[in-house]
């Protein structure tokens, strides 16, 4: 599509990052018709856009409701509902002028009051809305303004050049919903995404059919999308193999990569920013000393754990936060990789012995890290935790995923550095659980989201990425690559996604 | 040719051979009988004459013809078409041969669609064998049918079939006497009416002696003698029956008179071969031509079987030659000891007393027990009972099967719960419950169970077990010397039950018994599981044990010849009450309580009739029933006299009598 | 009646069965012994280089998506599996013993009640109970151990309970009472030894379903610690890649099938010969 | 009748039992069910307001009266992860699990019965170790490992089953039983050898027995004897074995039903345990108690009305 860039991330320009998909639609004109099977792990809550963190809460409100801007699968913004936006005032106005002719599938027309009340509900505090972490400090409730029937003005709390990401894809919960949704999406789920949701059942999936008022004509190609729910990773695998379903939402690397070319099976893959957070409590013993997080650091055989756990697609970590998919990546800075003499030599004869503690998605990390650690003569206990344990208890004072001494947290891609930093490492920020404190680093990263030129970015980045590289209040061995398994003999168009996310607009038969 | 003729027959179980080259012949219409020990293979001939071998045996030899058919030379097809056309066997125990979730009713009728025939016939033949309301009968279960009724229903079943051939494996063992003599009556009448070959298998003497012509006996696997029943069972050839009979108690002969004398050793199992004959290591003649060689088969002269004067002879069939064979070295030497009931010929050594009434010295009594009532739920099973023991005696408890003798005995002994009455012991109230019994009263009073192989704590060994009673009822002897006074050999003291044959268990129990050196000792059928010669030497125990201490016993048994036996008085419980007690000999001669008549077997039961519950429980039965009066006022307790009580409405001339010793053969 | 000698064939079959049985439990006993000793690769050893590697060459039974040698987690994974089940077995069978004996000997109220929380027990979901413990304690064999154990010990009482109910109908309980033995001491000295053949024939049927249910567990993420080569974790770790490397989820699956055939098989012998005698 | 009446009495008493142990144990667990439901990201506040919005704020007897009153009266209150009525799910779920149950049953009975009454029939000859041993090696590897060989086999490469036990909306009865072949397929593979046992051994006892010896001498075949008396007495014998069996298959529903993704009541209990969802919980244990004593009961009644020497045993 077309439409206004945002200065500093760089436009929109021309062609998408083809996925294997995406180029073989582009030989033949896309067929229409057919209906998309596709499989997900059941969402663990009941679906709503303002409060869902899971992956299938998210696509299913992703094929039916829209973005202001989309977050494409190269991290850049395009225009979905909002045809341009601007920054006035130094970064902290946000100006965005909305699509014309979108109209909700129940027939009411799209306006700046429908996406003042938006994002209005996600910021009230008494919401229970998840974006509130993400516009924390940015965006206050009372920061959205109406200049017109189609330009919606943000005014923040603090300059933050990236500020388009948080109303983009990238903050997911941010769909444009109608003023009075109350909370019940399945039962009205009413949007402006292409897709209209038929049937949803907690227990077995939901159906969607085409959205014959979808603002972007000609699409979606599909008549329809049907999605299952697999509890269970494996009946999701051979559902796909067996032809049962078309498509996974939810691709686990370590498990389709084996499937690469096996049969009618595709896996499109792509570099992500997600990452597992080895996080080490900087205040306490054993990893006060820096040494013993930097021994620990040199003891991970990095390409190793992409390779077990990514089945080698993601990016190795260089222990900062900067993915190499961010534009502000510093290139500087000399990957880290395993050192036994080092380790060795910053250990100096001392036993180093901690307890790891994770939930069951990062086991395999953890066995990894486990195993890997110990042949540099580091013991490492696993304490495995119910996910509700890992992360229930009190934010503020005891739940183990920020208390404990050394711990593995799960992180979806981001679209920008800042959510990253400003939450995990700066000091005082919420999920800040290796309880770092580095003064230079804050005013390094208020500096970098406030910067207005590359350069000064560029520069506030490279002293946030040394200070993490050598402190290591937590250690990022791989970002993620994400994959999305399906079955390409009968539908184009399927691409991966860094967050997974589902865009099945441009989906289509194979001819 | 027609009847059964079983040629040089033998069948090994796992190669090891159970019978061997056993050959006789059954003219139509005649019963022959085969008889031994158990485990002599009685069963396993019985089986094999309709083709049939347990697992693990085979037919190793011989032919099996019936009516000119070669049954073993038949094609399977063949042999279950002449199974279905001619054959009919009645196993031993009824309720097994019946198939317990299957309508008796249904079960017949599958019997009769064998034989081409159907539903219609049932009642039909439910009525042939005398059982009430075919109708109703027919449409229950196994389970709700009595054991005599569940055999009947079984001989029903081969009346069904008009059999060519009636195999009858030992079909009253476990019955009432009552019972058995209505299905043995039954037997007789059909065995004229089929015409049919019938082999009878018992291991009761009296009973073959009573129906059959001929009598076969196996001892070993082996046929041993053969011959004319009368004969046979008078005046054996072979020391064998000859022994067997002296082990069998009959009514009219006590302790006193005729002492049991039981065979020593057991028979050899399968496989456990012997150069010899297989009875010399049991045999008190044999000699050393008895040890190195096997007898063969050899004819005894007919004239000894005839020479027994006053008994009559049953008819033997026309055409079957009165052949007796034996297989012995000795034949005839071995005698019955004494084969007149009176006088006594030859008294043994221990005792002098030579009257038919024991002399009991006069004693005081031991044991009362007064108005004692047991309850299970609802039954009342012991009613108002009063029974006195005295010092030293022996009294024997007799009735039918569920009239409240195992629930009395328990009682006594303090295992039956508490309910109304008193019992006395020394003229101290002993407690219902043995637990609150102190310590002497528990030492004077203890039990032999019926079954010998529950009665023995499998995990402990018999020193353990000795030693314990002992132990805690204060007695003073080592377990080897109760040991040895039971009879038991030294080296089965280390021994757990398992190891020990049935004999050796009630041994052991009455080892055990006699421990504290008790008073009274309660034995609830201690010998009915144990085979014929096995039960002599238990007797011969229990009546030494008797005399070396004195110990009185309540002593339980529903076969009337052994408590006549044993005991020197008699009590006879009919549904839960005490209807007669008194000198053994009185209580079994007469005159007395009808229903004592009918269990000795004088008197058949008379046509049912309604009794209130205030009436004489037995009136429902009585053939001398009083109308008006038995039905509705409790009997009076007559006293004939020597301390023998009738409860009964009768005037005491009136009472029956045992005429003569009519059963006994 | 007489005994009837059992045919011959029966007792062999009992003998060969018991062989075979005892000699499969022994191998797998030995195994967990002395796998430090057998094993060619350190069964936690990973090797990136090496994931998923068909059985041959340098793995004999290949190697699971750590790169890690399946013939050796298979050896060493018989230790776990034989320590959670026997621990799981004791405990359930002496506590279910006890219980049993109890009720069976004082019958009555006691019993009454002691049959409705077993009851209960049994009734209440195992998985509930597992997930509360292991989120208290964490994923640990003694937690597997306490709750495959409480979730047997109905079932062993059960057994118990009637096998006392039975042995105590018979005659020799009622001339242990005769001596004047009271109800505990009567059941201890007396009926024990009687039920000893009941609790050990139970004691190897739950020794069999201890295997299973601590696979099971491990299944649901509820069972040994991670990473531990325990068969039933091994199972349910490699299971996604079943059609991809076989041979890391069959090694385990056989090697628990064998296990719990070869208990099953000296179970069946076991009664059989108490059958027997 | 009064055996039925004293164990029907158990019946609520037991459940009562239940739900006390439940709610107890359920508080006991770490974890909050208000931070499941909104995420990690979400901020304390959230939390707190979403807790006693849940009413998860009032102490633990006043939430379990308050439960008992409810479940009691049909009120079952919402799932509160999944925001649905809890009665619908949960009642859905077991409809789910039963159907799947059911068939299963329904395949075991014959197949078990059949496999049991052959070894038996030739007991202590190879045709009988070859049941015996195989039921018992299929019985004793884990549903999970069975089940995934029959989805890879029958799903993956033959294609003649479906992977998947749930069949799309509005398909016939012939389409939903196809779909739900696989699942009960592997749940009869993991019993079978058990209830063969048992069957085997009632038969080897029937075969043995002297009624089935003197039916023989009636001449009658072996396969006559067998319909008439050993199939019967042996199956008798089996269902106590049975009724364990079905508990056993509720048991395995958990782990089949994840593989064979079946929406049914097994999963929905686990995850409704790891969630802390506690109206759901609730429900699911009760209805999964309730109907495993109601299969225990039913086995033994069906032990009783098939045996007439129970059924009838006052009678006599
Ligand atoms: N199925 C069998 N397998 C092996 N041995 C057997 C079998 N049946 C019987 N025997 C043995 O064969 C011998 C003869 O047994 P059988 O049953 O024929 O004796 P019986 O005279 O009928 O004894 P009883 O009076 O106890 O009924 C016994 O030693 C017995 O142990
Ligand atoms: N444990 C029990 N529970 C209920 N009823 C019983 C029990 N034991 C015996 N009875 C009943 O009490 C009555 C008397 O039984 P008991 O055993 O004393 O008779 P018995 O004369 O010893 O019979 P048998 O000759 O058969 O041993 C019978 O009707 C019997 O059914
Ligand atoms: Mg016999
Ligand atoms: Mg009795
Ligand atoms: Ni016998």
């Amino acid at each position: 599509g077309a439409g206004g860039g945002a200065p500093l991330t760089g436009a929109d320009s021309g062609a998408p990052q083809a996925g294997a998909g995406a180029n073989a639609a582009a030989s033949a004109p896309p067929r229409r018709g057919g209906t998309l099977r596709a499989g997900s792990p059941p969402p663990p809550t009941a679906v709503d856009p303002v409060t869902m963190y899971d992956g299938s809460a998210i696509a299913i409100v992703q094929l039916v409701a829209d973005y202001l801007i989309w977050l494409d699968r190269d991290f850049t913004l395009k225009p979905r509902l909002a045809e341009k936006w601007e920054s006035e005032d130094g970064g902290k106005r946000w100006v965005f002028t909305l699509r014309k002719g979108v109209t909700f599938s129940d027939g009411t027309p799209l306006d700046a009051e429908i996406v003042k009340a938006s994002f209005d509900r996600l910021l009230d505090p008494k919401s229970k809305s998840a974006a509130l972490s993400a516009f924390d400090t940015v965006l206050a409730k009372g920061g959205v303004g109406v200049r017109d029937a189609a330009t919606v003005v943000f005014t923040l709390e603090r300059a933050f050049s990236d500020f388009p990401y948080l109303v983009s894809a990238g903050n997911y919960n941010a769909v444009i919903l109608k003023k009075d949704y109350a909370g019940d999406f399945t039962k009205k789920p009413i949007g402006t995404g292409p897709f209209l949701l038929e049937s949803y059942d907690a227990s077995s999936g939901a159906t969607f059919t085409r959205n014959p008022k979808y603002w972007e004509p000609g699409k979606p190609y599909l008549d329809g999308v049907k999605i299952t729910f697999y509890a269970d990773d494996q009946a999701d695998l051979l559902a796909l193999q067996s032809g049962e379903i078309d498509a996974q939402i939810l691709s686990r690397p370590q498990l389709v990569g084996p499937l690469k070319g096996l049969g009618d099976i595709t896996v499109d893959q792509v570099q992500g920013t997600g990452l597992t957070a080895f996080t080490l409590r900087t205040d306490r013993p054993p990893f006060d000393r820096k040494e013993a997080r930097q021994a620990v650091a040199y003891a991970l055989d990095r390409p190793g754990v992409n390779a077990t756990i990514y089945d080698g697609i993601g990016a190795l970590g260089n222990d900062h936060l900067f993915a190499p998919l961010f534009p502000a990546a510093p290139d500087g800075i000399a990957q880290r990789a395993k050192d036994p003499a080092k380790v060795a030599e910053l250990l100096g004869g001392q036993p180093l012995k901690f307890t790891l503690t994770y939930d069951p998605p990062s086991k395999d990390y953890a066995l990894t890290v486990q195993n890997q650690l110990k042949q540099a003569g580091i013991q490492v206990e696993l304490d495995q935790r119910t996910s509700a344990d890992f992360y229930g208890g009190d934010q503020e004072k005891d739940t183990p995923w920020l208390f404990s001494t050394a711990n593995l947290v799960g992180w979806a891609g981001r679209a920008t550095p800042s959510q990253f930093i400003i939450p995990m490492v700066k000091g005082g920020g919420v999920w800040n659980g290796s309880k770092y404190a580095n003064p230079a680093l804050d005013a390094a990263a208020d500096a970098y989201d406030a910067a207005q030129t590359p350069g000064e970015r560029a520069a506030q980045a490279e002293i946030i990425a040394k200070a993490l590289h050598e402190d290591i209040p937590v250690i990022v061995a791989v970002w993620s690559g994400t994959v999305r398994a399906y079955n390409g003999r009968k539908f184009t168009g399927i691409q991966a996604h860094p967050s997974s996310y589902v865009d099945f607009s441009s989906v289509s038969q194979v001819v | 040719m027609t009847g059964l003729r079983i040629e040089d027959l033998s069948v090994a179980y796992a190669g090891k051979a159970a019978v061997r080259g056993v050959s006789f012949t059954v003219a139509p219409g005649q019963t022959y009988g085969l008889v031994g020990e158990s485990g002599c293979g009685k069963t396993t001939v019985g089986r094999a004459l309709g083709g049939q071998v347990a697992r693990g045996g085979a037919i190793t030899s011989g032919r099996i013809v019936v009516d000119g058919v070669d049954v073993l030379g038949l094609p399977p097809a063949g042999l279950r078409r002449w199974r279905a056309a001619a054959l009919a066997v009645v196993h031993q125990e009824a309720s097994a041969s019946l198939d317990p979730t299957m309508r008796v009713g249904t079960q017949l009728t599958q019997a009769l669609r064998a034989r081409g025939r159907d539903r219609r016939e049932v009642p039909e033949l439910l009525e042939r064998v005398r059982l009430p309301d075919p109708r109703a009968i027919a449409r229950r279960y196994p389970h709700q049918l009595s054991g005599g009724q569940q055999q009947r229903v079984v001989i029903a079943a081969a009346l069904a079939a008009r059999p060519r051939l009636l195999v009858l494996d030992e079909p009253t063992t476990g019955l009432d006497a009552t019972v058995e003599r209505e299905i043995l009556e039954l037997i007789g009448e059909l065995r004229a009416e089929l015409a049919a070959a019938v082999v009878l298998i018992s291991h009761d003497l009296d009973l073959v002696g009573r129906l059959c012509d001929r009598v076969g006996v196996l001892y070993a696997g082996r046929l041993v003698e053969e011959g004319p029943a009368a004969t046979v069972l008078r005046e054996p050839a072979h020391p064998y029956p000859a022994a067997l009979l002296a082990g069998t108690p009959r009514l009219g002969r006590t302790r006193r008179t005729h002492p049991l004398t039981p065979i020593p050793g057991h028979p050899p199992v399968p496989g456990e071969e012997l150069a010899g004959c297989s009875f010399a290591p049991r045999c008190p003649r044999a000699d050393a031509l008895c040890h190195a060689t096997a007898p063969a088969p050899s004819a005894v002269a007919v004239a000894v079987a005839v020479a027994v004067a006053g008994v009559p002879v049953p008819p033997v069939a026309s055409g079957v030659a009165a052949l007796h064979q034996v297989s012995c070295h000795h034949p005839g030497q071995a005698r019955r000891p004494e084969p007149r009931p009176q006088p006594p010929q030859r008294q043994p050594a221990e005792t002098e007393p030579t009257e038919t009434e024991p002399a009991v010295p006069e004693r005081g009594p031991l044991l009362e027990i007064r108005g004692l009532t047991r309850r299970y739920g609802r039954t009342v099973a012991v009613d108002g009972a009063d029974l006195v023991i005295r010092r030293g005696e022996v009294v024997g408890l007799v009735g039918e099967s569920g009239s409240g003798k195992t629930t009395l005995a328990r009682a006594v002994a303090g295992l039956a719960g508490r309910g109304p009455g008193t019992i006395t012991l020394h003229g101290r109230p002993l407690h219902p419950s043995v637990t609150r019994r102190d310590p002497g009263q528990r030492r004077a009073v203890q039990m032999v169970f019926q079954n010998p192989y529950a009665s023995l704590n499998p995990s402990h060994t018999v020193r353990v077990i000795l030693a314990k009673a002992a132990r805690s009822l204060g007695g003073t002897r080592d377990p080897a010397d109760l040991a040895r006074e039971a009879g038991l050999d030294a080296y089965i003291l280390d021994a757990r039950p398992d190891r020990l044959s049935g004999g050796q268990r009630q041994r052991a129990a009455i080892a055990r018994a006699f421990a504290g050196e008790p008073d009274l000792v309660v034995c609830d059928e201690p010998v009915s599981a144990l085979d014929v010669s096995v039960q002599a030497g238990v007797l011969r125990l229990l009546d030494d044990r008797q005399r070396a201490g004195g110990t009185s016993y309540l002593f339980i048994s529903h076969d009337l010849a052994v408590v006549g036996y044993l005991a020197d008085r008699i009590a006879v419980m009919y549904q839960g009450r005490i209807v007669e007690q008194g000198p053994a000999g009185q209580v079994l001669h007469g005159p007395h309580h009808p229903y004592t008549a009918l269990l000795v077997g004088s008197r058949r039961p008379g046509a049912p009739g309604r009794v209130s519950a205030t009436g004489c429980p037995f009136a429902g039965t009585c053939p001398s029933r009083v109308g008006g009066l038995c039905d509705t006022s409790a009997p009076p307790a007559r006293d004939l006299g020597q301390g023998h009580v009738v409860r009964c409405h009768l005037d005491p001339e009136r009472l029956p009598r045992r005429a003569g010793n009519s059963t006994s053969p | 009646m007489t005994a009837i000698a059992l045919p011959f064939t029966r007792r062999h079959r009992h003998r060969t069965a018991l062989g075979i049985g005892a000699g499969i439990v022994l191998a797998w006993a030995v195994v967990a012994v002395l796998w430090p000793q057998l094993v060619p690769y350190e069964p936690d050893l990973q090797d990136p280089a090496a994931r998923f590697l068909p059985p041959g060459g340098a793995h004999w039974l290949g190697t699971d998506q750590f790169g890690r040698d399946t013939f050796s987690r298979l050896l060493a994974g018989a230790r776990p599996v034989l320590l959670v089940a026997p621990a799981a077995t004791v405990l359930a069978v002496v506590a279910g013993t006890l219980v049993g004996l109890a009720a069976g000997t004082y019958g009555g109220l006691l019993d009454e009640i002691v049959m409705r929380v077993l009851d209960a027990v049994v009734v209440f979901p195992s998985i509930i109970a597992t997930v509360l413990v292991v989120a208290l304690a964490g994923r640990s064999v003694t937690v597997m151990v306490l709750v495959i154990a409480a979730s047997f010990v109905p079932i062993v009482a059960r057994s118990v309970r009637a096998a006392t109910l039975v042995e105590r109908e018979k005659s020799y309980v009622e001339a242990a009472r005769l001596r004047g033995e009271r109800s505990w001491g009567l059941t201890v000295r007396e009926i024990l030894p009687n039920v000893a053949p009941t609790v050990l024939v139970e004691a190897t049927s739950r020794f069999g379903d201890a295997i299973f249910a601590a696979a099971t567990l491990s299944f649901l993420g509820l069972g040994q610690p991670p990473g531990s080569p325990d068969w039933g974790a091994s199972v349910s770790d490699n299971r996604l890649w079943l059609q991809l490397a076989p041979w890391t989820v069959l090694g385990p699956a056989l090697a628990i099938a064998s296990l719990v055939v070869g208990i099953a098989l000296v179970a069946d012998a076991l009664r059989g010969r108490w059958e027997a005698s | 009748m009064r055996f039925l009446l004293r164990r029907l009495v158990a019946v609520p008493l037991t459940l009562l039992g239940v739900s006390v142990l439940v709610f107890v144990t359920t508080e006991l667990v770490p974890g909050d069910v208000a931070r499941t439901i909104l995420g990690r990201e979400a901020s304390a506040e959230s939390v707190a307001r979403l807790r006693s919005q849940l009413g998860l704020d009032a102490p633990l007897p006043e939430r379990y009266a308050d439960w008992l009153g409810g479940f009691l009266t049909g009120r079952w209150g919402e799932s509160y992860t999944l925001g649905v009525p809890v009665r619908d799910l949960v009642l859905d779920r077991l409809a789910a699990s039963m159907l799947l149950a059911a068939l299963a049953f329904a395949l075991l009975v014959p197949v078990a019965v059949g496999l049991g009454l052959v070894a038996g029939v030739n007991h202590d000859r190879p045709l009988d170790r070859l049941v015996s041993v195989s039921g018992l090696a299929l019985g004793a590897t884990p549903e999970f490992v069975t089940g995934v060989v029959l989805l890879v086999v029958f799903a993956v490469r033959l294609r003649w089953f479906p992977s998947s036990a749930q069949a799309p909306d509005g398909s016939s009865l012939l389409v939903r039983l196809g779909h739900l072949a696989l699942p009960a397929l592997s749940l009869v593979l993991l019993c079978t050898g058990y209830v063969a046992r048992h069957v085997r051994a009632g038969a080897v006892v029937a075969i043995e027995s002297a009624y089935a010896g003197a039916a023989e001498l009636r001449g009658l075949t072996r396969w006559q004897v067998v319909r008439r008396h050993v199939l019967r007495n042996s199956t008798i014998a089996a269902t106590s074995a049975l009724g364990v069996q079905l508990q056993f298959l509720l048991g395995g529903l958990v782990t089949v039903e994840l593989l064979f993704n079946h929406p049914g009541i097994g999963a929905l209990l686990l995850s409704s345990a790891v969630d802390k969802d506690l109206p759901t919980l609730q429900a699911t244990a009760m209805v999964l108690g309730l109907l495993y004593m109601v299969i225990v009961l039913a086995a033994d009644v069906a032990y009783r009305v098939l045996d007439p020497r129970i059924r009838l045993g006052a009678a006599s």
